[in-house]
Formats: C-alpha cells, structure tokens, sequence
C-alpha cells in the first residue's frame, strides 16, 4: 500500500509551529544568510541565529577552534554583532523567507536576558526565543546559570514576565542530571527546551606544549556527542510534559529518527553544517522520503515511538 | 578529482573538474575540501586554488597544490583519480588588483607551500597587463616548487633556499630585503603567503619601503562561509588602533599587511 | 646533545611505584591473562583488572555494546568471576609477571567496597586497589555513588580503614563539577585519582526502532571522549595535591603526552586496546623514544607542563 | 591483502597473505579485521575464516568471504590489493570435530552469508575422511554464492532459494526438513551457519530427529579476545537450566546448539 497524500512534517512545539521539524541550529548558521548561496531558507523547519545579546560582543581570542575525534572543539566566545544590529541589518532579509525565525539569546547576569527579551518582544518576524543558559554568570563567580535547578528557574521566569514569544529553553549537557534543569525550566514557563547544547573539552598541541585554543577550554560537538545527546533527550522526554528539541551530532537521516523516537519532536543540526553544508536542505527531504516509504501519514508518529521491552 | 601526482616528497597537485568553481575563481581564493566520508577527519580542509585549468579558452577545472601535514592531506594524498571529492568554493576575497595602477610594479614573494596561490596570481597579472617580479623560497631545492610554470610564463623568479642548495642561501625575506634595497623608492605592491612569521617579517619590510602590502593568512576553519566565526584574526580597526577579529574566510584570507595585529 | 643515559620512565603514585605511566585500563584488558598472547606484561607500567565485586556478577543481557562515531557504547553490567575466583584462579598467573597490578573493586553499597577492601587487604601481589565509584547506589535510590561530593567522601573513608594498599579513586565524568568529587576523595584518604570513566549515552537503532543495547543506556568511551577527559584531568590537577592518572580515548604516544602535560602522573588506555590490541607495550617504546629525542631526562617533566600565556 | 574481488552484487572476496593465521586456523574460527587507520569505523570486524590458501601444500594465507552490511564492510570492499590491513586470528573455538566417529554422517546447512565458514569445514571434514552433505539456502540465485567450490571438492550441495530461482523454492531449513524426514534415525550431526532465526530452527529440527547441532553464532565483537565481555550470549549453565553468559569470541562462535537460549 502507497500512502496517496504527501505525509504531514509539520510539527507543533507548544506555540511554535515549524513547517518541518528540522532546523538549523545556533552558532553553526551564523545570521542565516550565510547559507542563503547554498539553499532556501524557506524549507527549512526554522533556523536559530548565533547567539545574541545587548552588545556587540568581541568574543575570544584566536585560535577558537579545533578539530578532534569525530568532533570539534570551539571557544567563539559568543561573538554577535549585537540584538540592535541583528534587528536593523540582518532581520529584514531573513523575514523574507518563510521559516521560523528563532533568536537565540544570552547574557552574563540574569538582566541581561531580561532586556534581550523586553526588546526583541516586539520585533516582528520572529517566531521565538532561544535562551542559552550555557553562559557563566558574573554574579555567581562564573557558574553556569544552566547547571543549577534554582538559577534556571529564576531566570526562564524573569525571561517568562518580559516576552509573549514562545521560550526554548537550551539546556548544557554538562550537568549530574540533566532532567532537573528540565523540570526547572518547565515549571519556570518554558515552552519547549533544546538540548543538547556543547560538553566542556579541551585539546593540547604536543608540539608547542600549549592549549589548541586560545581559551584553553572549549565546546565538544559533532557526532562524538551524539551518544551522550540521545541519551539526555531521552531522559529529558521522560521527565517533563513540554516538547523536546534533539541536537548533538546529528549528521544524518538516521540520526533524525533516533532523536524523534527518542523522544523529540523536532531536531537542530549543528557542526554537520560545517562539513556538510546542504546538510539540512536534503534532511527535509530524505524525511518526507522515509515516512513516504515506511507508510507513515504524519511525522509525529515518530516522536517518542522507542520500542522497549 | 581528475588526477593527482606527487611533485616533491609530500607535496602534492590535485586536478579537480569544476567549470562552476573554476569560472569563478580569482587568484587568492580557496575552496573547501571534505577529504572523506567518514567523520575523521570531520572537518572540511582550506586549499587555495593553485590554477585554473583551461580546455579551448573555457575554465574547466582548477588544481590544488598542497603539502602533507597532518591526517587530512594524507589522507588526500592517499585518493587516486576517479574518486570524487565534496569541494565548495570559490571562498573569500582574493587579492586586490583593483586599485593597483599600471604603472605599480607587483612583487610577488612565496615561502614555502605558500606559493600555492601566487601561480594564478602570477597569471592573472600577466593577463592584466603586469609583469610581477617573483621571489620564492623553501628549506631546500627539492621543495622550491612550480618554478617551471613560472618560468613558461615567462617569468624568472629570483629564489633562496636555507639550505643553500638552490638560489641564495637563506629566507625569502632576504631576498625581498634586498630587492627593496636595490629599489628604493620603486612604487610597487607586496603579494605574498608564506608561514606566519615569513609574513610577519614581509609586512614590516613592505612598510619600511613605504610599498602596500598584501598578506594571505591561515587559520584553521569549520565552515569557510563566515558562519561559525572560527576562522578570525586580529586586525586593526578602521579607526586604526582598537582591535577587531576579522573572518579569514570572509574578510580574508587575503589581508592588509599594515592592519594585521600579530 | 643526545643524551646518553636512558631517560626515566618510573613514577610514583603516592605510594604505588610504576616502572612506566603506561596502565592497561579496568575492564578493557580482562584480567590480563587474555592479553598474554600479545606481548610480555612484565613491560608494562601496570595493569587494572576487570571491576571485582565479592560475588559472581553475570552482567546485564546481550547486546551489550554498540559502536558510535570514534567511540563505542558498552554496557556490559560488571560481568565478573567475583574477588574469591579471581584470587584463586588468575592472580596466581598474573603475579608471575613484573607489573602493578591494581584491582578494579565496585558494589551495589558501601558494605561492599569495604568487604572487598578487607579481603584484597592480606593478599599478596596486589599494587593496589582502584575504587570504581560509578555505580549506582542501591541504598540511595540507584544514584551513582560518585555524583554526590559526600557520598563520595563517606565511601573513600570506609574503604580507606579497611585497607593499607594504595588506593586509586575512579572519578565518573558525569557530574556537573568533577573537582568537588575529586577533593572529597583527596580529602577521604585517596592516594591517586583516576578519571575519567565512561560518559552516559545511548543509541538507537532505527530499523527496530530499538535502544541498540539491551540495558537502553551505556558507558561512551574512545577517542570521542578525550577532549571531556582532558578537561577533567587539567582542572583536577589543579584541584588536589594527589597524582592523577588519565585516562579517555587515550589512542597514540600524542594523547598520552597531552594527559601528562594537562598534569596526569600516568595514563590508562581503554577502549584503544581493542582496536590496537598491541597499543600498551608500543607506547612504552615510543614514550622512550621520544623522551630520548627531546632531551627530557625525566618523564616526570612532562607532567603538568602545559605551557599557559 | 593480496587481492579482492566481487563475487555477486554486495558480496566480496578477501584473500590475504598471512602464513601463521593459516597455519593455526582450524574452521569455525574468526579473525579481527581493523578495516582501517582512522577512528570511524572505531573496532576492528569479526570475520570467519573461509578457506586457507596453500602454496606448495604450506598455508599460506585465507580468504573471507563477506557481505556489505555498514560501513566498515562498505569501506572494506573499497579497498585494493597491495594495501595492508591489521588481523588478528585465528581467534575462537571452531567447530568440534573430535568427538564424533567415522560413521557419522555430517550435514552442513548454510544461510546466506552463513556459508562463509562452511567451506573451509567442507574441507576439513573431506580431508578427515568424511562426505558431507551440504545443504545451502539464499534469497536468490546471485546470492548463492560458491557453489563452485563445492562441487570442485566432489560435493553436490542440496539448494534453495525464497525466490525460487534455483533450486528448491523456501527456506534451507524446509531442505533440512524434508532430508532429516527422508533419513529419520541416521546417525549424523549438523553443523549451520545463518542468521539467528534460522540457526534457532535448525537447533529445534536436529533436536526433533535427535542429532546433535553445532552452531556458529554472531554478535557484536570489541576484543574478539575474551576481555571485553561484550559478545556474550545466553547459553544454558552445565547443569542444564540456568542461564549463563558465554563469549562468542572465546567459548564460541559455535555452540551446541541444545545448549543456546534463544
Ligand atoms: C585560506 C587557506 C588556504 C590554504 N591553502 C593551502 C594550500 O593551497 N595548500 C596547502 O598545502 N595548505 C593550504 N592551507 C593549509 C591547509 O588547510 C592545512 O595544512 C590543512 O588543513 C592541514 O590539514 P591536515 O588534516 O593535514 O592537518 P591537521 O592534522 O589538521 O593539522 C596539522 C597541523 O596543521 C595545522 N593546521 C590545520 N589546519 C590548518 C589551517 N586551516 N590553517 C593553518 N594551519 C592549520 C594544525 O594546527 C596542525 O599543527 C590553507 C589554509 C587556509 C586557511
Ligand atoms: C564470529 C563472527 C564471524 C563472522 N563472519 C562473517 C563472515 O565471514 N562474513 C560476513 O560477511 N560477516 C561475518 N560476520 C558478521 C560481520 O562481522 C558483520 O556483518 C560486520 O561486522 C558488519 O560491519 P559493518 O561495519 O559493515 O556494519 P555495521 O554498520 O557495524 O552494522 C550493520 C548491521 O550489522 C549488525 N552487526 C554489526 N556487527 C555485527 C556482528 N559482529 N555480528 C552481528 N551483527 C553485526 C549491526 O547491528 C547492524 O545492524 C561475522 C560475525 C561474527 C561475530
Ligand atoms: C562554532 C559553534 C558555535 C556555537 N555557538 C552557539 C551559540 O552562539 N549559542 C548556542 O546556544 N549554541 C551554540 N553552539 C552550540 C550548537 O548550537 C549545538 O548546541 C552544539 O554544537 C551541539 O550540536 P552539534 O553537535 O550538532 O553541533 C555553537 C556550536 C558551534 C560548533
Ligand atoms: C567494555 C568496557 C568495560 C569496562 N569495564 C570497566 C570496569 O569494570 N570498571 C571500571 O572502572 N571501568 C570500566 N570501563 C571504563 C574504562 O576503564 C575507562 O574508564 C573508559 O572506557 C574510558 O577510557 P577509554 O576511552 O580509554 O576506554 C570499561 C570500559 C569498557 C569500554
Ligand atoms: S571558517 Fe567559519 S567563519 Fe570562517
Ligand atoms: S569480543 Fe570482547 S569478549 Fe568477546
């Protein structure tokens, strides 16, 4: 039997509605433009911007990045050209192409996600806010806000007051248990989290004795993650009743339906961007393929269907 | 991947077919090269587009001349013909000839495998009208690469080996040294590639003759399209003095020699 | 200048000696008799058994490992012939050959650890004991001992007055701040410290829509993992006054260097066994060798060398 | 490696050069292939030996047989003569031979590429004096692969095919069937290679007419040499009832098959 209609890949994460449910995830698509030579914005579930916040933000000394075991290594330092530039410069090309447009926003103190959300509130063509908490916070001694139930919950829910926007909330993997910082965040009025976002690493060059980044540690991503991102979606989607957006490694058709049947309903591709850069374009497709093919009418019957004894 | 030979121990020439990326190539240009399926190495390599290649008058295709480094060249190395590689480019801003008048002379300086974008370069002058004077330097004889192409367009570069075993014995910033020397007050422009101290030294040699200068940089890269932001260098502001990170692949890889910070 | 004395490969753990920092990793070499066939154990540095426990353990069900990219997930449950069988029937073989043999011990609660304490105590040919603080703890709720700073405190302590062997702590990379744990050990008695073990994942396998392991979650380990162990390794050594001994996909004489240099006293190698199965004595070789051509007299001058602006 | 050919759509033959694995390797057993230098793919294949090559009556070396199944066997497959890969074998316990007699009449049942074994066993069995039958099953006609060798050694292997396009149309099991029916009360034993769900029917036929079955196993393989406890299956314990663990590297890959929990 050959289903007749073309399968449903429109998926909904409690407020925002992708078309697909691949997207493009942050600091690896830059402002999405970069991209626009290489495929349409347009068929892609959505897209996330590197991550923005009040300032332009210089970022980190050189070298930021390194390769390693299937993986990479990067201390961008959060470089951005700052929420006020995004809006004026690059925000009125991107609102041309028909995807959700997600912004994703940091800060060194609680304050400073607070005005990214107040100002951004506003703009128009932006379909929601992804909130890095993977950031050091200055006024706790350079603690990551993310590995800590309380300062999460306190920051999602003053993010919460500020904007209407749907809220993503993106957790860092390098956490005891990453499904309290889950359950915080929902409770604090999350709509959907992402996770997962980089593992702390850091790489020496032999010959020079020295740190291979300038920052001496930095990000792990890639398909080296992948195992340990799977395994956190699925936890995560165990432990919480909001919609969960699966990256880390992701690098393949296959790779998409170990994280939908994990537990996701939709995914962000990374580092793949890097060595593959049509990557997200042919997933789109190579989805609707396979649900074609496996006669399945709506993608959503993936989502968390991991068959357990 | 049309073919690859070897043309000094660890130094490599790839002919890649291309029309798209060889019609639109300018000399300082580079393209990104993922080496292999598999996901080590995972990361796409940079590799400036040493040539075009031409079949009646079209640009077909472009090579590569590469050195072997690291896993990812070897690996390369270890491809035969037929097999086919995920290439995208042309990336970056090439060298600038625009402002150049035509009365400048070009000094093109290589060190190393750095000459690998001075051929097209070399090329391209001579097609605007330029005859670059050339100066290249290596460890050793066996590793002076290419001469013979410069030397069958008809140019005759001046070159210094720190072994001694060919040329001048000594560095390639000896030789420019003394060939600003020889030509003081000449009004002219600096090209050059080579590793990082090389360039160092040939941005403050140009500076000292008063010539502009033109330097192209390596860092390793993620994306080349400007996306990741992995790529950056230190390079003066406008302003002059405040520091600001610029993209080697999108700002670059060619740079300024006065503004770079090193 | 050649040097024309050989260099020194010994160190000392706080109280274990090894004649080289090169150690077969627990649960990767078996009990070393497997490897026999392979090279002459008397070359090594030392070897740690497979993780003991004071019964016969039979594991958890097959498929118990699974390959990711540059890494594999295993869960294999601890499998083991139990402290009284490996007494009787391999260390009897294994004290034949002139290496430190240091003896993985795990349980289910802390009454295990200090049985299994107690009775390796009085036994001959042991270096030393390696505490395997990664399991999960019955008695609270199935957390993992090594996650929680004072369990792992109160557990090390135990162990600690059972025992006048040398005790090496085995850290889990699955906690928010390694150096916590890292200093309640130092603190509890800990001679060394080894990290990291494996990193918590999962795959699925998308044409059973199955976990590719039975037990749904594994232990990540390869070279995927070195960029998070080196980490571990250089913030902890900058944590405790104990030695530390590296270990993550530790795969070529390069990474055992970078362990040394990010301030490890000696290195175990894991899963590189398995696809190097020679790698051990090699790298005693080369380690030589390179001492030799860079002039280092003493491979203790390598370790915490980093070289940091 | 000396040479690689494909022997029908997505199945190769490997020979490689090794005196001592040949020397040593008795059929049943394995060796670990590490297919290649780089991390991905990570752990080296289990790969049975299937057939020894001589020269002068000295072995000196193998073949594998094998299918495409992932990535390391893609990757295999790509590779040519003249590279070299890291073995090592002859690993495992292959099957016994020692205990049954003269007049016991062996049946080999192949699945697939469970045949990969079964040659080199053929072998053995005819160079120790027995005649096997050989019973072998396949999708389809290109997948029943060697039967030339068979013959070559004077055996007239019985076949099926699912799709009917040679031989009996089924399942190699529905050949085993009819041929255990046709000599109820010989005195035989039965040796098979295939995938688990008919290795699990061949168990439960030879049970039904009383042979005893000797079984060769897959699972997934880190070490291959007893270290890593990952290749485990679930055997019945000596005593005949409680579960046990047993390594297919080192206890198997064959295992009597009244012995195996399914
Ligand atoms: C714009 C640009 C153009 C280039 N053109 C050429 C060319 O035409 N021919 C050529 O031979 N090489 C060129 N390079 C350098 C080339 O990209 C590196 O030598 C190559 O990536 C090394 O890869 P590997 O896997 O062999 O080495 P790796 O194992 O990755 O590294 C070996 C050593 O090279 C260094 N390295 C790696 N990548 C880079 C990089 N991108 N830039 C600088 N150092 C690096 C590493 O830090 C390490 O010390 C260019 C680099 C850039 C940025
Ligand atoms: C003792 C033994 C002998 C073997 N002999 C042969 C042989 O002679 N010829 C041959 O073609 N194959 C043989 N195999 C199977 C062979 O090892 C696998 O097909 C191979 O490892 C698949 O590798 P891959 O990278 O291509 O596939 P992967 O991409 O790793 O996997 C593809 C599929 O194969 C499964 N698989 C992977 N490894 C194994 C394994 N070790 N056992 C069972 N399933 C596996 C995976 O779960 C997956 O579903 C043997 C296996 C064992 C255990
Ligand atoms: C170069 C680079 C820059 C990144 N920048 C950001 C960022 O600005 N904000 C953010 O939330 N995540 C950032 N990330 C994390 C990714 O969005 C993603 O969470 C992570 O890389 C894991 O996914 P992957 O393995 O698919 O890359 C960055 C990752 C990379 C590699
Ligand atoms: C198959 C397997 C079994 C292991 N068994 C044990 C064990 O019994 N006890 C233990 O402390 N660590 C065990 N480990 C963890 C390793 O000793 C090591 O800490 C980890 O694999 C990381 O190092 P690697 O990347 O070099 O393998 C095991 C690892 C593997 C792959
Ligand atoms: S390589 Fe990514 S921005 Fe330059
Ligand atoms: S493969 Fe390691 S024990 Fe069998």
């Amino acid at each position: 039997m050959v289903a007749e209609s073309s399968p449903i890949l429109s998926i909904e994460l409690n407020g925002l509605k992708l078309k697909n449910p691949i997207i493009a995830a942050s600091g690896t698509f830059g402002y999405g433009l970069e991209y626009v030579p290489l495929g349409d914005l347009s068929k892609l579930g959505g897209m996330v911007t590197k991550g923005l916040c009040m300032w332009e933000e210089k970022g980190n000394p050189p070298p930021r990045i390194c390769e390693t075991p299937a993986g990479m290594l990067n201390s961008i330092g959060l470089e951005n050209i700052g929420i006020e530039n995004f809006i004026t410069e690059k925000l009125p090309q991107l609102i041309q192409y028909d995807t959700a447009i997600i912004v994703n926003i940091w800060g060194r103190e609680i304050d400073d996600y607070i005005k990214a959300a107040e100002r951004l509130d506003a703009v128009n063509g932006i379909a929601a806010l992804e909130v890095n908490i993977s950031c050091p916070n200055i006024k706790k001694g350079g603690l990551t806000f993310g590995t800590d139930p309380s300062v999460t919950f306190e920051l999602v829910q003053q993010v919460r007051k500020r904007t209407s926007l749907p809220l993503m909330v993106k957790l860092t993997p390098n956490v005891t248990d990453i499904t309290l910082i889950a359950r915080s965040a929902e409770d604090a009025g999350a709509n959907a989290l992402s996770l997962i976002n980089t593992l702390l690493g850091m790489e020496i060059d032999v010959s020079t004795r020295r740190p291979s980044l300038a920052n001496i540690t930095g990000g792990l991503s890639g398909p080296a993650i992948r195992p340990v991102a799977l395994r956190m979606v699925y936890q995560t989607a165990r432990q919480v009743n909001i919609p969960i957006v699966g990256l880390g490694g992701i690098s393949s058709l296959a790779d998409v339906i170990k994280f939908l049947l994990a537990g996701a309903s939709a995914v962000q591709i990374g580092t793949a961007n890097f060595f593959d850069p049509t990557i997200c374009w042919r997933l789109v497709d190579e989805l609707e393929e396979y649900l074609r093919n496996e006669n399945i009418s709506d993608v959503n019957q993936l989502v968390g269907a991991i068959i357990e004894e | 991947m049309q073919k690859q030979e070897s043309i000094a121990p660890g130094y490599w020439l790839l002919s890649l077919h291309s029309p798209q990326i060889a019609s639109a190539a300018a000399p300082g240009q580079f393209v990104m090269l993922k080496i292999d399926k598999s996901f080590d190495p995972l990361l796409p390599r940079p590799m400036s587009i040493h040539s075009v290649i031409k079949e009646d008058n079209n640009r077909i295709g472009f090579t590569i001349l590469y050195k072997v480094m690291g896993k990812g060249t070897r690996l390369l190395s270890e491809k035969r013909s037929g097999e086919s590689l995920v290439v995208i480019g042309p990336l970056g801003k090439g060298f600038n000839l625009n402002h150049i008048s035509s009365g400048c002379e070009p000094i093109v300086v290589g060190g190393g495998i750095g000459i690998a974008p001075l051929l097209f370069l070399a090329h391209k002058l001579l097609e605007r009208g330029w005859t670059p004077s050339v100066l290249l330097g290596a460890n050793s004889q066996q590793e002076l690469l290419r001469l013979d192409e410069f030397e069958s367009s008809g140019l005759i570069p001046k070159v210094s080996t720190e072994d001694g075993s060919k040329g001048v014995k000594g560095m390639v910033t000896d030789l420019l040294g003394s060939y600003l020397e020889d030509r003081k007050g000449v009004h002219g422009e600096v090209f050059a590639c080579g590793p990082s101290p090389m360039l160092e030294k040939v941005a403050s040699q140009a500076k000292e003759y008063g010539l502009n200068s033109q330097l192209s940089l390596e860092q390793r890269m993620a994306c080349g399209l400007g996306a990741c932001l992995g790529c950056v260098v230190r390079i003066r502001d406008k302003e002059g003095s405040q520091l600001s990170f610029q993209r080697v692949c999108t700002e670059g890889p060619v740079f300024n020699g006065e503004d770079i910070i090193w």
